[in-house]
């Protein structure tokens, strides 16, 4: 593990960048709730949580079949999400009220 | 497993990865598979219900936006842990640790103050549906910091005195997965009203 | 190499952490459900042939008793008997024998990971004699009907379904996560990804495949639990839930699931197939793309079970063309195990004969598939015993022939010794012959429109015709479950009866024959090494008409025969 | 075998049926041919002595193309079978005739109930009618159906019909039907919906128009009373 010491990100700008990237996303949230900011949020947080995994994770050293793993399991949610969307969220032959 | 090792060297293995690193990136993937498809679900039920805006208004974003921040510096200190380890200070890498859970600890605390909040407020987890979901999923990322935190106190313990230094970098691993879900749990529940 | 051994009863045979005693654990205990689960089939199928009659062994079955004895037979047969047989009991068995590994990658949590089955074993029989009876709401459990407690009349049945299904979830989770690790990560040098058996390509494509396919279920189960206990509407339509998300969920996994059997079972025949057609595997590199191509569609088919379950109808095309794209590589799978037999030299065992039987039969369940996998044809057939039928066909073969197959050839790994064949070719006959009379008419019922989970077919005017077929179905099941008894006396009496094994007594060529019968504690009496590919039967040129994977190549002598082919 | 198909009173199930027996033919056809193969192999090449198996990696393309070429044929009936089917589908699911009567067809535990719309053609009207278990529809006529469930899943399962589909709480599923054929013919629930599930039979009563009208009128008025 040593021998992979060099590669190691520097931690406290990653954690600079984080918090930067909170309180840009907080700002967003109160100047509005439209969905452009909401969708600019969530891209927020996906570069987020893209750092942690990268560089706290170490996702960056790891060998390639884990970065497939990684782009596999994701795929997999997203068909899981394109799959229920016409049943879950337009729900064909909706009844009034439901 | 000699207590003699100051600093773990994995056994060799066919992939270079050390067995422990691989099993734990397989444990993440079943976690945000059950996490992501939690996420799914509501994600999906919210499409269909526009009003759950209103609903998400009555969380706390302060507590929320705190919570995040606990959440980002406690991972900072346990990947400082991992450091630590990695440099042989394995002292400092037990403090790390512990700093880490108490950094759980708060961030439980704040968690404990929004649900009383909410509670009183009238809101319980079968009032409606989006603080059904609200309640399982924050719940169940609660569960998730409890056993990280156990998880960090006996790796703490074990690295004091010289054993299991590896473990270090699992359980590191396996916090930041539980700060990963909270970056989404917190706009998902929060911010987007 | 190996740690000392254990010394005392317990630590040896009971709270052990050798893989190979895990291994006997978790198959025990799953051919121990099989015989619940057999009894269940029984049951149901006494009923549906004679409906009212009592039952030899049970009495009279109440409508709501048949629900869980239907939904309880489901149940057990896929979760309490494949998974840990298969999936478990040959994983923990042979993928650390196979890459040359001392043990698994993590032998207390492949411990913790029986125990932890071993507990929702517990639970799930214990939900029989709770009151309100077992969970009846099929082995689907589709909300509301398992969502609530007054639209079942069942109340801790279910509770306890749910509990037990969850731990087993658990158990196979850490089990499966060991068994990638070690498949991965303990390879003897030498051995590269493309020199694994297939059996261990197969079962790590199974256990990832149920890994990311288990996760939303787990999500959902949860969700159905809170549902029933403290009222919440995830599922409930008045509350803005949706009893069709949780159908999403569940078949997201319960179709994968099904790979998930089938594809160590495939694993278990290729090894089969190989060792005693002496002929190495035919398109190796091609079965593995097909195994992997096949686990990623795994997960883009699942709707199929639900096209008249009020999904979207615009639905039912892109999940039907996925469905029938799937056939393909299996087809290539198959097509390969068959090219495989082209100018062999086959030894007819037990063991191979119960994987050509899984071949044939297994042919017979794909191509029925192609009729419920159309949309249009799926409208007829629906919850019809054509798809019982077809699923029979399916995952009879994958969970009984192989498993027999796997057990006849691994016997000498597992107990030192050899079954005894004669007995094995009258199990082999019975079981070949009983399951074709007990599933067949049910192809013929459910053309005439027999749908499934009812008690009495009789009360439809449609279906009386067919009592004939039901009690010769049922007359298949009675022989079928007869059929067992010689080789469950076999699989005992061999333990201290059976010949002495030897170390390869079939001339294999994988790792796990490198070492003793039974293996020691720590597997191997010296480190070994992969010298070649694992298949290497009646090489070109003169000499043994096998090589194997350990033997180290005497110069010059050495053929060309690597099975991996050179980098392109 | 599929001699044993029920009798079929539907306009689309001839369709359906059809679809059936097109794919019966194909998977037929493989499944003797690959069985034949299997079992010409397994006598031909049976141990002999002194016969060594030969060694046939298929690390080749032109070796591969032994499986893959018929894998291809899979794929080739694979899509014609898609071709023939999913038009079908459309037709009985997706493209919805104009109606000639409107029912709602809702299932509770362990009953099938009818609503029909009565002489406006809507439902939820003051002239609704009911019929429980029993459902009359006149011959020749599209029946279009809303089909309701009032507590958990049940499918509504006209075996003569071609006709299967959930009803589920929550939502109004459409459908339709054209019966061809006088007559009386059972209705079953095909999903399992607790424990009468058995028992919750329904029946359909197929009648000429005219007779029908008659019925119908009776029933608006008795009930409208």
């Amino acid at each position: 593990m040593s021998e992979t010491t060099e590669h190691r990100s520097n931690y406290f700008m990653v954690f600079g960048i984080l918090v930067a990237a909170l309180a840009i996303s907080l700002a967003l949230a109160a100047v509005s709730t439209g969905p452009i900011v909401v969708a600019a949020i969530f891209a927020i947080a996906t570069v987020k949580a893209y750092l942690v995994l990268t560089h706290f994770i170490h996702l960056n050293v790891e060998p390639r079949f884990i970065k497939v793993l990684v782009i596999g399991l994701l795929a997999v949610l997203t068909v899981l999400y394109i799959g229920l969307v016409p049943d879950i969220v337009w729900v064909f032959g909706r009844m009034e009220g439901a | 497993m000699t207590n003699s090792a100051i600093i773990e060297q994995p056994m060799e293995t066919a992939t270079e990865l050390p067995n422990s690193r691989m099993a734990i990136w397989w444990f993440l993937a079943s976690e945000v598979a059950i996490f992501g498809g939690l996420i799914v679900a509501y994600v999906l039920v919210r499409l269909h219900h526009p009003e759950w805006g209103e609903y998400a208004s009555h969380t706390i974003n302060a507590a929320g936006a705190i919570n995040t921040m606990v959440l980002l510096t406690s991972s900072l200190a346990v990947v400082l842990a991992h450091q630590a380890v990695e440099e042989g200070k394995l002292e400092k890498a037990s403090k790390l640790l512990l700093t880490t859970v108490a950094f759980g600890l708060v961030f439980l605390a704040i968690k404990a103050y929004e649900y009383t909040h909410e509670l009183h407020a009238g809101f319980t987890p079968v009032t409606n549906l989006f603080w059904s979901f609200y309640y399982l999923m924050t719940g169940l990322h609660g569960l998730h910091v409890v056993g990280g935190m156990i998880a960090m106190i006996a790796v703490s313990r074990s690295v004091r005195r010289g054993e299991h230094s590896a473990r270090v970098e699992c359980v590191g691993m396996y916090w930041h997965l539980v700060d990963i879900v909270w970056i989404f749990l917190f706009p998902l529940l929060y911010l987007a009203s | 190499m190996s740690h000392g051994e254990p010394e005392s009863f317990v630590r040896k045979y009971i709270f052990s952490v050798d893989h190979k005693v895990i291994a006997k654990q978790y198959m025990i205990t799953g051919l121990f459900m099989a015989l619940l689960g057999g009894f269940l089939a029984y049951a149901l199928r006494s009923q549906l042939a004679w409906p009212g009659d009592s039952i030899v062994g049970l009495g009279v079955i109440a409508p709501h008793a048949y629900n869980s004895v239907v939904t309880l037979h489901g149940t057990i047969m896929v979760f309490w008997v494949a998974m840990p047989i298969l999936v478990a009991g040959f994983g923990n068995l042979l993928v650390p024998l196979m890459v040359g590994a001392e043990d698994m990658a993590f032998p207390r949590l492949n411990m913790l990971s029986y125990w932890v089955f071993f507990l929702s074993t517990i639970v799930i029989i214990a939900s029989f004699f709770v009151p309100g009876g077992a969970a009846g709401g099929g082995w689907t459990a589709y909300p509301p009907l398992s969502g609530t407690v007054h639209a079942s009349g069942v109340n801790w049945g279910m509770n306890l379904w749910i509990l037990a299904v969850a731990l087993e979830f658990v158990a196979f989770l850490i089990g499966g996560i060991n068994i990638i690790t070690t498949g991965i990560n303990m390879r003897v040098p030498g051995m590269s990804m493309w020199d694994l058996p297939l059996f261990v390509w197969e079962e790590l494509i199974a256990s990832i495949v149920f890994l990311l396919a288990v996760g939303p279920l787990i999500a959902g189960a949860v969700m159905l639990l809170l549902d029933r206990s403290f009222g919440t509407g995830f599922y409930a339509p008045s509350a803005g839930g949706d009893p069709l998300l949780f159908q999403h969920l569940f078949w997201f996994f319960g179709h994968p699931e099904v790979y998930v059997l089938l594809l160590p079972a495939l694993g278990i025949m290729g090894e089969v197939l190989c060792a005693f057609s002496r002929k190495t595997i035919f398109g190796y590199r091609t079965i593995v793309w097909s195994v992997i191509s096949a686990g990623l569609l795994s997960f883009v088919v699942w709707a199929h079970h639900q096209f008249v379950s009020g999904l979207d109808p615009r639905l039912a095309f892109p999940f039907s063309v996925t469905t029938i794209l799937i056939s393909v590589p299996f087809a290539v799978h198959l097509f390969a195990f068959i090219a495989t037999l082209y100018k062999a030299s086959i030894r007819f065992t037990v063991a191979m004969a119960f994987t050509l039987a899984m071949i044939a039969l297994f042919m017979i369940g794909g191509v029925t598939g192609v009729i419920n996998g159309s949309a249009a044809a799926d409208i007829f057939i629906h919850d019809t015993y054509f798809v019982v039928a077809h699923f029979h066909y399916t995952l009879v073969p994958i969970v009984f022939f192989a498993t027999f197959s796997g057990i006849y050839f691994w016997y000498p790994k597992l107990f030192g010794r050899l079954m005894n064949e004669g007995l094995g070719w009258v199990h082999f006959a019975g079981t070949f012959f009983f399951f074709n009379l007990t599933f067949i008419p049910q192809f013929a019922l459910g053309l005439m429109g027999h749908h499934r989970r009812i008690a009495n077919p009789q009360i439809f005017e449609f279906l009386r015709d067919g009592q004939g077929l039901q009690v010769l179905s049922t007359i298949g099941v009675i022989g079928l479950l007869a059929a067992q008894v010689p080789f469950v006396y076999n699989f005992f009496a061999s333990m201290v009866r059976g010949k002495p094994a030897g170390r390869n007594p079939w001339e294999a060529t994988t790792l796990e024959w490198a070492t003793a019968s039974p293996p020691p504690h720590g597997n191997f009496d010296e480190p070994q090494t992969a010298y070649r590919g694992p298949y290497v039967y009646s090489p070109p040129g003169e000499g043994p008409d096998w090589i194997p994977q350990f033997e180290p190549p005497a110069e010059a002598l050495e053929p060309d025969t690597a099975i991996s082919e050179t980098a392109s | 075998m599929l001699d044993f198909l029920p009798e079929n009173i539907s306009s689309f199930g001839g369709e359906i049926d059809g679809v059936i027996t097109y794919i019966w033919r194909i998977i037929l056809a493989w499944l003797v041919a690959t069985e034949a193969v299997l079992v010409y192999l397994l006598v031909r090449y049976r141990r002999r002595e002194g016969r060594r198996a030969a060694w046939l990696p298929a690390t080749t393309w032109r070796a591969k193309a032994w499986i893959l070429v018929p894998a291809v044929f899979v794929t080739i009936c694979d899509i014609g079978i898609e071709a023939r089917s999913a038009p079908v589908w459309d037709e009985v699911k997706l493209e919805l005739p104009e109606p000639d009567l409107l029912i709602r067809v809702t299932g509770r535990q362990f009953v099938w109930t009818f609503t029909y719309a009565g002489p406006d053609g809507e439902l939820d009207t003051a002239d609704d009618f009911e019929a429980i278990t029993d459902l009359y529809v006149p011959r020749d006529r599209v029946v279009r159906f809303q089909l309701e469930s009032a507590d958990v899943l049940h499918s509504f399962w006209v075996p003569v019909l071609r006709l299967k589909q959930d009803a589920v709480p929550g939502r109004s599923i459409p459908g339709w039907f054209e019966a061809t054929a006088d007559g009386r013919y059972e209705i079953a629930c095909a999903e399992l919906c607790g424990a009468s599930h058995t028992a919750m039979r329904g029946r359909l009563t197929v009648q000429p128009p005219e007779i029908f009208d008659a019925w119908s009128s009776t029933m608006a008025e008795q009930q409208s009373l």
